[in-house]
C-alpha cells in the first residue's frame, strides 16, 4: 500500500496544486491577475465535457451492470443524509440561523465536479483505475441535497412561493448537462469516437485543469480574503470536519457497493467535496434569505483548498486501506 | 427642443443573476413592450463587494435591465419588480426620460 | 448642489449591432463630442427577445451608446441618429444631466 | 462504393453530430447551458485558421493550376444564380414580402463555412483527399448572392442609401479574411511551416469543432425554440427542398470543373449549404425591412441542422455517383 | 406615481480602466453606500477613439460607474471623485432619480 | 555562424510572423476582424504560463548559480539605465514634453515579453539553446525603467500624490505574477512535473503564438492607422533607433555575463523590446498628463513591429558576432 506521507507529498508538488497555491498567493496579495470570466467558464465546461466523455467511453467498454444503480442509489441516499447530519452540527455548534444552516448543510450533501476530477488526476498519478460510471453517480448526488436542506428550513412553516420553475433550472444546470451529455456521446461513439478528439479531450487535460486551478485558487484567495472575519470558530471548523464525517459515511457505504479502490476513493470524494456552483445559484432563489458571504466561504475558500491539498491523498488511502 | 418628444419612465434594477429570469418574468407580466440586460463588471453595497471575474458560478454578480416604460404602467412595472427584487439582493431606480414618436413603449 | 454645475442631455441609444457604426457616423457629423458604446446581454421588444450567446453573428444582439451633448446640439444629434435608428433595430431616449465645469461636452 | 446508408450512419454517430444534438438537445429543454459569446467567436476563427491554413498547405504542395480559376469562376456563377432560383421559389409558393424573399435567397446563394468544415471531417472519416483551393472557391462564393439578391429587392424602385461601405464590410468580414489569410500564410510557409504549429492547428480540430457545434445546436435549438411558429409551411420546406435543388445544380456543374470526388463532394456542400454569419449582418443593413426572425430561423435552425445530419452523407454519395 | 417614492442622485462616471480603482476608493471615502461597475465597448472624445479589443492593455479603455446617492451625499461624493477624474481620462454626470423606501442609498 | 540575410528571411517566412502581418493588413484595410479581448488576455497568459514553467523546467535541472545573480543586476542596471538615454535623446531631438518624454523612455526602458517570447521561438528554429532563467531576468526588468522615469519627469518640482498602491501594482501586474509563479512551480516540479502538462504548456505554443500575434497585428495596425499622423519624424524614428542603441548597450554589457549565445540574443532583445502591458497603465496613475497615443503608437505600432521582424534576427545574428 502506497504510504500516506507521500501520497500527500507527490499530490501537494504536483503542478495542479502548485497553480492553486499560486492562485491564492497572487489573491492574498491583491495582484490583479484573473481569468477572464468568459474563459474560466469555458474550462469549466471543458472539465466537464472531457471527463463525462473518458468515463461514457470505460462504460462503452466494461458495459452497465447492476454495479451502476447500486452506486446511484448509494450516492442520493448519502446527498440525501449528509445535509441533516450538516444542519444538526451547524445548529448545535454555532450561531446561525436556520435558513444559512440548511444553505450550508445544502452545499456539503451536494458535490463539488472540480474535488471529482481533482481526484481523478490523483488516481492517474498513482496508477489506479476507476469505474467510468461514477461520472452518473456524480450527477445524481448534484441535487438531492438541495431538497433536503429546503425542507429543513421550511418545516417551521411558510414555504417560499417562486420556485417555480427551480428544479427544471436545477436539474438543467450546464455542468450536469455537460456531463450527462458528454457521457451519453462517449457510451455511444466508444474507444473508435475518442481516438480522433483524443488531442483536445484527453491530452490537455492536465494542462487545463493547471490553468483551471489557477482561477479557483484566486477565488478562494479573494473570498479568504473579504469572507473569513465574518464568521466564527465553529463555523470555519465545520467546513473542515464535515468533510471527513462525510468521507467516513461514505467509506462505510463503499463497502456494500462493491467498487475498485480508485472508484472507492471517488465516491468518498464526492461525498466530501462541497458544491460551489449548482447549490448557491439555487440558494439565491429558494432560500434568498440565507447570506451568499457564508456559504461561498465555507465551500470555496475553505473545504475545497482543503480537499484538493490534504482531504484526497486521506480519501485514497481511506479507501485502499479499507479494501 | 422642437422635436416632439413623449414623457415616460425609465426604471433602472440591479439585482443579482440568479434572479434575473424572475425579474423578468414580472416585467412581462405587466405588459411592459420591452427591456435591454445589460452586464456589470463590480460593485459594492452593504452586503459588501463582488467582482465579475469572483463569480463563475453566477451566484453573486450583478447584472442590470433598463426598461422605458409609458408613466401610465411605470407604476405597475415598479410595483411588480419591486416585489421580487425586495426579497433579493438588488436595487430599483426610475427617472424621467423623453422619446421619439413612432417609438413604442 | 452648491457646486457649479451646467445643464445637458443625456442621450441614449439601443440599437441593433450591425448598425452601431452607421449610428456613430451620424452622430460624429454633428459636432458632439464625445460618446460610449455599452455592450447588451439580452433583451426584449415588438420583435420578440434575443440573447448575446444567441449571437456570434453580430445580426440579432444590441448594443447601447450613451452621449452626453449640450442642448444646444441635442436636437440635431437626436435627428441625425433617429434618421439612421428609425430604419432598424433600436430606441432611443433623452435625458436631464448635469456635469461640472471644464468638461467637454 | 460506400452505401448511403452507412454513410449517414457513421455520420450521425460521429461525436461531432452528437455533440450538435446534445446542443438543441439542451436547448429544447431550457437548459441555461452556454458557450460564452467570446469563446464562441474565437472557436470560429480558429476553425478558419485551420481549415484555411490546412487548404494553404495543400496548395503549396500540388501548386496552383488552371483548375482553381474554372472552380472559382464555377462557384461565382452557381452563387450568384441561386439566390434567382430561391427568390421564384419562394415568391410563387409563399406568402413572403419581396424584401423577406430576397433576404432569404441571399444566404441560400452564400455559403456557410462551418457546414464545409464539417463535410472536411466526413470526408476524412471515410478517406477521400480534396483540393486545398476550394478554401479559395468557398471564400469567392460569399458574396455574389447578396449583390443579385440586393438587385432582385430593388428592382422595383428606390435603392438604399446606406450601402456605402457595405461592401468592404462584406468583402472584409471576419470569416474571409481569416481563411483567406490563412491560406495564404499556408501557401507560403508549407509543409515545414505547418509542422510546429501542427498540434495546435490540425490535431486539435476535432475536438474543437464538437465544441462549436455543441454551441451551433444550442443556437439552432433557441432557433427552433422560436422561430419556427411563425413560419408557414412553404418556406419552411424552403429550407429543406432549396439545399437539394442548389446541391443538384452544382453537381450538374462539378462534372466540368474536373474535381476530385472529395473536391466535389465539398463543392456540392458549399452550393447547398446557407451563410448565418456574413449575410444576416449585410442584410440589416441592405435590406432592413426584411426580417431577421425569418432568414436565421431557416438557415440556422432548419438548414443547417439537416445538412450536418442528412445532407452531408447524401452531398458525398451524390459526388461519388456521378463520378 | 402613487407608490411612495425618495428623490436621489445617480452620479455616473465613465473613466479610464486604470483609474478605476482610485475613483472607486474615493467613493467609499464619502459614505456613499454602494456603486457598480459596468463595462464600456467603445467611445470616442478629444483624445480620439478607442475600442475595447485594442486594449488587452487596460491602458486605454474606459469602465462607466452607476452610483445612486442620498442627495446630501451628493456634493461630497461628486467633488471627491472629481478631484480624481480631472486629473484623469474621464466623465462624470448627475441626474434626478426616485427610488422605493426601504432601499438604502 | 548563420548569415543575417539567411536569419532574416527565414524569420519573415515563419506563420509567427506572417499572422502578425496579416494581422496589420486586415487592420489597415479596416477589416472586422477582431480577437475578443477575454481570450486575448487568455492568451497572453497562456504564453507566461509556458515559458515561465519551461524555464523553471530548465533551471530545475540545471541548477542556479551566481550567473543568475549577475545577469539580474546586469538586467535591472541597463533598465535603469536606458531611460535616461532615452529621455535625453527624446528631449534633444523633439519637442516632446518632459512628460511625454519621460513615459517614452519609460517603456524603453522595461521590456516585452511577448517580443522576448518570439525571440525564443526564432532560437528554436535555428536549434540554439537558452539559460531559463532569464524568466527572472526579464522579470526583474519590467520595473526599474518605471522609477527611474518617474523621478526624471518629477526632478522639476511636484511630485504627483496618487501613487499610493502603485508600486504594489506595478510588482504584482498580471505578468509577472504569471511569468514568475510558473516559473517557481517549473522550478519545484521539473522535468517529471513538465511531462503531463506538455501537450497542453508546450505543444500547443507555436500556434498559440500565431493566433496571439494576429491579435498584436491588428492593434499595431489600428495603431498605425490611428495614431501615426500625430507623430513627428524625430518621434518616430526613436522608436527604431532607440531599441538598437539599447541592443548595443545590452550586448556590451553580455560579454561580462557569461551567457551563452542564445541567452544574450535574448539578453539583447530583451533591452531593445519596449513595454506595452504594465508601463502603459503605471503612466496612466503616476504620469496621467503623459499622452497615451504618444507613448502606445511607438511601443506598438512601431517598435514591436521592428523588433520581430528585423530585430529579432539582428539581434541573433549580434550575439553570434560578439562571442
Ligand atoms: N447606491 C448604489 N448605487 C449603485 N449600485 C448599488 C448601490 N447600492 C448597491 N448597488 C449594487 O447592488 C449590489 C448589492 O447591494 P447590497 O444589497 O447593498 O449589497 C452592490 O454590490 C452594487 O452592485
Ligand atoms: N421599452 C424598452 N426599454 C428598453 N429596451 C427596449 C425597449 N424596447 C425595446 N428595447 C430593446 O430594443 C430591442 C429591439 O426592440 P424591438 O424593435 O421592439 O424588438 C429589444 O430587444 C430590447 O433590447
Ligand atoms: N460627451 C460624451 N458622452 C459620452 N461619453 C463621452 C463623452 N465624452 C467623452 N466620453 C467618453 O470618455 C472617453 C474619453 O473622453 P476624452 O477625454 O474627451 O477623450 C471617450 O473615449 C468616451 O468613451
Ligand atoms: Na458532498
Ligand atoms: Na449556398
Ligand atoms: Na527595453
Amino acid at each position: 500500500m502506497i504510504s500516506l506521507f507521500d501520497l500527500a507529498l507527490s499530490n501537494l508538488l504536483s503542478p495542479v496544486v502548485l497553480f492553486f497555491a499560486l492562485g491564492v498567493a497572487a489573491a492574498l496579495a491583491k495582484s490583479e491577475l484573473a481569468i477572464p470570466e468568459a474563459v474560466a467558464k469555458t474550462l469549466a465546461l471543458y472539465l466537464m465535457m472531457s471527463i463525462g466523455f473518458k468515463g461514457g467511453v470505460e462504460v462503452s467498454k466494461s458495459g452497465l451492470d447492476q454495479h451502476l444503480l447500486l452506486a446511484i442509489l448509494g450516492g442520493v441516499a448519502l446527498s440525501a443524509m449528509l445535509p441533516v447530519i450538516g444542519f444538526s452540527a451547524l445548529r448545535a455548534t454555532s450561531k446561525l440561523s436556520v435558513a444559512n444552516a440548511a444553505a450550508v448543510a445544502a452545499h456539503y450533501g451536494s458535490i463539488s465536479i472540480v474535488t471529482f476530477v481533482a481526484a481523478t488526476q490523483a488516481l492517474q498519478i498513482v496508477g489506479l483505475p476507476y469505474e467510468g460510471y461514477l461520472i452518473a453517480v456524480a450527477a445524481a448526488m448534484e441535487t438531492p441535497a438541495i431538497m433536503v436542506a429546503l425542507y429543513l428550513a421550511n418545516r417551521g412553516g411558510k414555504t417560499s412561493e417562486r420556485k417555480d420553475g427551480l428544479w427544471r433550472e436545477v436539474a438543467l444546470n450546464s455542468s450536469v448537462v455537460m456531463l450527462l451529455g458528454s457521457f451519453a456521446i462517449g457510451c455511444i461513439s466508444g474507444e473508435a469516437g475518442l481516438k480522433p478528439v483524443a488531442p483536445f479531450l484527453v491530452d490537455l487535460f492536465r494542462g487545463v485543469l493547471c490553468l483551471f486551478l489557477l482561477d479557483m485558487g484566486l477565488i478562494a484567495g479573494r473570498g479568504l480574503r473579504q469572507g473569513f472575519r465574518t464568521l466564527s470558530v465553529p463555523v470555519i471548523a465545520f467546513a473542515i470536519y464535515m468533510p471527513l464525517i462525510s468521507a467516513g459515511c461514505a467509506a462505510l457505504l463503499s463497502l456494500a457497493l462493491g467498487m475498485s479502490p480508485g472508484g472507492t476513493a471517488l465516491f468518498i470524494t464526492l461525498a466530501a467535496s462541497a458544491s460551489y456552483i449548482a447549490v448557491p445559484a439555487a440558494m439565491r432563489i429558494a432560500l434568498p434569505e440565507a447570506q451568499p458571504s457564508i456559504y461561498l466561504t465555507l465551500s470555496l475558500a475553505i473545504t475545497f483548498p482543503f480537499n484538493l491539498t490534504i482531504g484526497i491523498p486521506l480519501y485514497l488511502w481511506l479507501a485502499e486501506a479499507i479494501q | 427642443m422642437t422635436l416632439v418628444t413623449y414623457p415616460k419612465k425609465r426604471i433602472e434594477i440591479i439585482v443579482e443573476a440568479p434572479a434575473l429570469s424572475r425579474v423578468l418574468k414580472a416585467l412581462d407580466g405587466t405588459g411592459v413592450l420591452g427591456y435591454t440586460v445589460v452586464p456589470a463588471l463590480a460593485g459594492r453595497g452593504l452586503g459588501g463587494q463582488w467582482t465579475r471575474d469572483d463569480s463563475f458560478n453566477n451566484a453573486s454578480h450583478m447584472v442590470s435591465v433598463v426598461c422605458i416604460v409609458d408613466e401610465s404602467l411605470a407604476e405597475k412595472a415598479v410595483s411588480a419588480v419591486y416585489a421580487v427584487v425586495s426579497a433579493q439582493i438588488g436595487i430599483l431606480s426610475v427617472s424621467d426620460v423623453s422619446v421619439m414618436r413612432k417609438e413604442h413603449f
